[in-house]
């Protein structure tokens, strides 16, 4: 069963120079930062050749000027990988990943309603938690979106 | 004598005996369900709670009438009055205060088993009137489910008129008493029969699959509120009284003098014994499902009904 | 399909089988279930934006109200995530007592579920029965925290309270007692036929859905699949207990009952282990108030399933993001999976199978008036 | 049929459940009910103010007049100020029957014993 290093070690000889950063804190920990253009082939290379068969859970952040996801994989349960790739606020877009992981879905439409990351080929991009009528634009989870905003909006949505 | 008449039917053996009946079956039903549950069941109302279903009652009756503006009217105001009314009827004929009932005519056995094939009929006009997709679901269950404990439960009910040589209910109490023996005695698988297709008749619980709490809100009954609700709950608590009547009377001797103790107190123990059993059983089960419910009565009950008519016929009940 | 042949029937918001909002529109045919459309978010409340507007000391009474049964999992998850960011260890037999607590509060978690389900499929006395000795436990966190289900004992470095030697004895008592009760529904549940009726080979997930679908948890250990956090990712003192992971093969709802009722038992004897070699010494150390950068990933076992909390710090007193996956989230694609061809009576007795969680899984909070720690009145 | 044993035995056995209003369910010690600051202890040091975290104390006014606006309705009874007071002035009591009709009557003025006036028979009063 692979552990941290082993995991980052494994990452870095397949995909070389791509890996921006790689870390492994604890035995069973792994973060690993790849380039956009090279996650595609190291999330199948995870999921399919390292075993990392379960996804945790999808987390989407804002990272200064870029968006950042980053993708929970656990390999048995136990070696957890984080491999998160930096996108440019402007063009957000990242690949769905459900052919290879069926319940990327959930996680997926609620990044992209929380963050604004757009993942193309995701069939049903219904909001996932946010109320029916939400405006599209309005991503709670940006740094831009003040509380007080918020609320604002979720009170106009019960009125309007 | 027509006024003594009169106060036979309206007062003693007959309506107001009757409700009141109703009401404290359902305190004992609820009270002894509620001691196998850990609880206390009914408190506050009168000693020991027993004024809570006249309190639940009369506060149905103050309550607001919500009609739904989609559902069929007239159907809507009359199966609530039929549903209350038709057990009220078929009471008459239950021997009370002697081995002979109020009204008795050859053949009254057979009108009991029509109008409990009235009141299901009721039950699914008052789910297909109130047209909401819970009650509609829960009409179409009370259909399916008298389908399957009818026939058994018929077949079983003749046995005793077989034993007695005579269709009507006061005949057989007549006939226990000339044998002073009970019905039980002679047919204990009749008895368990006649019990676990009641349970099914009065919708208790492995067999409350048309109003099943979880899953279609409140069934048929999900759109009747205020006076309409309270005539129904009524209704059922008739309905209960009904059903322990006619066990006691065909099973358990009916009301019959025990020396000092007076046909009418016997009766009324007995019945209050038969809810109890009724109470008793509804607490140990899980529900069933209506395929495995329906699927269960043919297979099983079925063929022990038949085989109970098949040796009374050999005589073995007579 | 003909044109009418499938039926939409919704269910929820509001229903008498779902204890908390969700919905699910279920496209019916006749009486069996074609489709299935989750919609979740009525008890969104928006905690992952609270909690960046939250200082790390104030954030884990939000974590507590994420959900209502399973508040020990989740400050325990929040806890061991920031203690692990500000680099300071706990003292040993803080760890104990945090595995005491959320041991206990499995075994409150799952006695409430065995009377729900009961519930679901009509038994309502045995869910009289397992409420009613459930109470034990919430008396024993009332002595031991001061509160029955808000237990605010997890802080961040160790524990608030102390369990005195007394008070283990008392817990020891408890269990004795609740022990004979947590048997007596395991014989109930495998033996009352109307029950098995209900729950055998009903809402089947077989080993290889369950495992391509993430479920986590009972859910899973109920297809015979060995996924439990306290073993494969042992956290607090879980790498010192001799404790075995139940699983079941019958892959069913009751499958599920059955990991369940079990997990109780071996939970009593995970707690008696630890009463008996819990450490001397302090219970709990200080915390710094700014958390130095960096990142962190913290898993725990909640009674659910797995639970997972992502913690990013940027060197100030609030976290730059903060991301919780309570474990019912990860259990829906199973359960829509589940869902599909069973009878429409079979759905509240599936839906309580996985022993959801609505208000977990959404996690968000929106205080109506006034910021997280502002103060407008 | 698996139950029926233990649903005699309930039978026998009194009900578990009890009469709320008449009969009252005793609360342990160190129970975390509503807190209540004792003015005599208080210092004024405002550090259960900065530890709650709903906000639901205030400190007004400077000096003798100074009163702790406690708002019992966004209280949470997590003990936090309990825990952080130096002076040991706020002690969690065991009230858990707090609900109420009026939000206005659930706000509580904790005040110093003013020295000029006579000595008031009881001690200091929490009014509401």
């Amino acid at each position: 069963m692979i552990d941290g290093a082993g995991t980052v070690k494994h990452m870095q000889e397949r995909l070389g120079a791509e890996v921006l950063d790689a870390r492994a804190p604890k035995p069973r920990r792994a973060f690993v930062r790849v380039s956009r253009g090279a996650f595609g082939e190291a999330i199948r290379h995870a999921v399919l050749d390292l075993e990392f068969s379960h996804l945790i859970a999808i987390t989407a952040a804002e990272a200064g000027e870029e968006m950042e996801a980053m993708y929970h994989l656990a390999c048995m349960g136990a070696t957890v990988l984080t491999l998160s790739v930096r996108v440019p606020k402007g063009d957000a877009v990242l690949p769905d990943i459900s052919e290879i992981m069926p319940n990327a879905a959930i996680y997926e439409r609620e990044a992209e309603e929380m963050t604004g990351i757009r993942f193309e080929g995701l069939k049903d991009d219904s909001n996932l938690v946010l109320p029916k009528g939400w405006p599209s634009g309005v991503h709670p989870l940006r740094k831009d979106q003040t509380y007080e905003g918020l609320i604002k909006v979720r009170l106009d949505l019960e009125k309007g | 004598m027509v006024a003594y008449e009169i106060f036979q039917l309206v007062v003693f053996p007959g309506a107001l005996f009757v409700i009141c009946l109703a009401f404290l079956y359902e305190w004992v039903d609820r009270k002894l369900f509620a001691r196998v549950q850990g609880r206390y069941g009914p408190l506050y109302t009168g000693p020991a709670g027993i004024l809570q279903p006249v309190a639940d009652f009369l506060k149905l009756i103050s309550k607001e009438d919500i009609v739904p503006r989609v559902c069929d009217a007239n159907l809507f105001f009359a199966v609530p009055v039929m549903y209350a009314a038709l057990p009220l009827t078929a009471l008459f004929i239950m021997p009370i205060a002697a081995p002979e009932a109020l009204i008795s005519f050859e053949g009254d056995l057979i009108f009991i088993l029509f109008s409990f094939g009235l009141m299901t009929l009721l039950i699914f006009l008052a789910g297909w009137s109130s047209m909401s997709r819970f009650s509609a679901i829960g009409s179409v269950r009370s259909a399916l489910q008298m389908l399957s404990y009818e026939i058994p439960l018929g077949l079983v009910l003749v046995c005793p008129a077989i034993a007695a040589r005579s269709l009507s209910v006061s005949g057989i109490v007549q006939w226990q008493a000339a044998i002073a023996m009970w019905g039980a005695a002679l047919q204990p698988i009749g008895l368990a029969v006649v019990m676990v297709c009641m349970l099914a008749e009065l919708e208790l619980v492995p067999f409350d699959i048309p109003e099943a709490e979880t899953e279609i809100v409140a069934g048929w009954r999900t759109e009747f509120t205020g006076r309409r609700l309270a005539l129904f709950r009524m209704g059922r608590d008739l309905e209960m009284v009904l059903v322990s009547a006619l066990v006691v009377s065909l099973y358990l001797g009916g009301a019959q003098q025990l020396w000092l103790i007076p046909a009418a107190a016997m009766f009324v123990v007995k019945t209050a014994a038969v809810v109890a059993a009724f109470s008793f059983a509804r607490a140990l089960f899980a529900r069933f499902r209506i395929d495995q419910m329906i699927a269960g009565m043919w297979k099983y009950m079925l063929p022990i009904a038949a085989a109970q008519v098949v040796l009374v016929q050999m005589g073995l009940g007579a | 399909m003909g044109y009418a042949s499938t039926i939409k029937v919704p269910f929820g918001p509001q229903h008498p089988a779902l204890k908390e909002p969700e919905h699910f529109l279920f496209e019916v045919d006749g009486d069996t279930v074609v489709g299935v459309t989750p919609r979740i978010g009525y008890v969104h409340r928006g905690i992952e934006k609270a909690l960046e507007l939250s200082t790390y000391g104030h954030g884990i009474y939000l974590a507590e109200r994420v959900c209502g049964i399973c508040t020990i999992a989740h400050t325990c998850c929040y806890a061991q995530a920031i203690e692990e960011l500000m680099g300071i260890d706990v003292p040993p037999r803080a760890n104990y007592i945090r595995m005491i607590m959320s041991e206990l509060e499995r075994l409150h978690s799952h006695s409430l579920w065995v009377g729900l389900v009961a519930h679901e499929a009509g038994f309502d006395t045995l869910f009289m029965y397992a409420w009613r000795d459930r109470e034990a436990i919430l008396n024993l966190f009332q002595e031991l925290t001061g509160g029955r289900v808000l237990h605010a004992i997890n802080t961040l470095g160790g524990v608030r309270r102390d369990i005195s030697s007394e008070m283990a004895d008392r817990i020891r008592r408890t269990l004795e007692h609740f022990e004979g009760r947590a048997r007596e529904y395991l014989r109930i549940v495998r033996t009352e036929p109307t029950f098995l009726r209900r729950t055998r080979d009903v809402g089947v997930l077989k080993p290889a859905d369950a495992a391509r679908l993430n479920a986590v948890g009972p859910t899973l250990r109920a297809s015979g699949i060995k996924g439990d956090v306290r073993r494969d990712d042992p956290y607090a003192a879980y790498d010192e207990m001799p404790f075995n992971v139940i699983t079941s093969d019958s892959c069913d709802v009751f499958g599920r009952t059955e990991v369940r009722a079990e997990e109780m038992v071996e939970s009593i004897g995970i707690i008696r282990h630890a009463l008996e070699h819990l450490p001397e010494g302090v219970f709990r150390v200080r915390a710094p108030r700014n958390v130095p950068a960096g990142e962190c990933v913290s898993r725990v076992e909640a009674p659910r399933g797995e639970d997972m909390h992502y913690a990013r710090s940027n060197g100030t007193a609030k976290p730059d993001r903060y991301k919780i996956r309570a474990p019912t989230l990860a259990n829906i694609p199973a359960l829509c999976k589940m869902l599909v061809g069973i009878h429409v009576a079979d759905i509240p007795i599936i839906l309580a199978g996985i022993d959801p969680c609505f208000s977990c899984m959404d996690r968000m909070v929106f205080i109506r008036s006034g910021g997280a720690t502002g103060r407008a009145r | 049929m698996s139950i029926v044993g233990e649903a005699l035995r309930q039978l026998r056995r009194k009900p578990c459940t009890v009469r709320y209003p008449a009969e009252k369910v005793p609360v342990p010690p160190r129970f975390r009910g509503m807190p209540a600051w004792e003015m005599s202890k208080c210092i004024l040091c405002v550090l259960c103010q900065n530890a709650c975290p709903p906000g639901a104390i205030r400190l007004i006014g400077k000096g003798p007049e100074a009163e702790i606006e406690y708002l019992m309705d966004r209280c949470i009874f997590c003990e936090e100020c309990a825990e952080v007071c130096p002076k040991r002035a706020i002690v969690m009591s065991a009230h858990f029957e707090l609900a109420g009709f009026d939000r206005s009557k659930m706000v509580f003025r904790f005040r110093k014993e003013r020295q000029p006036e006579p000595p008031k028979p009881s001690a200091q009063t929490a009014n509401g």
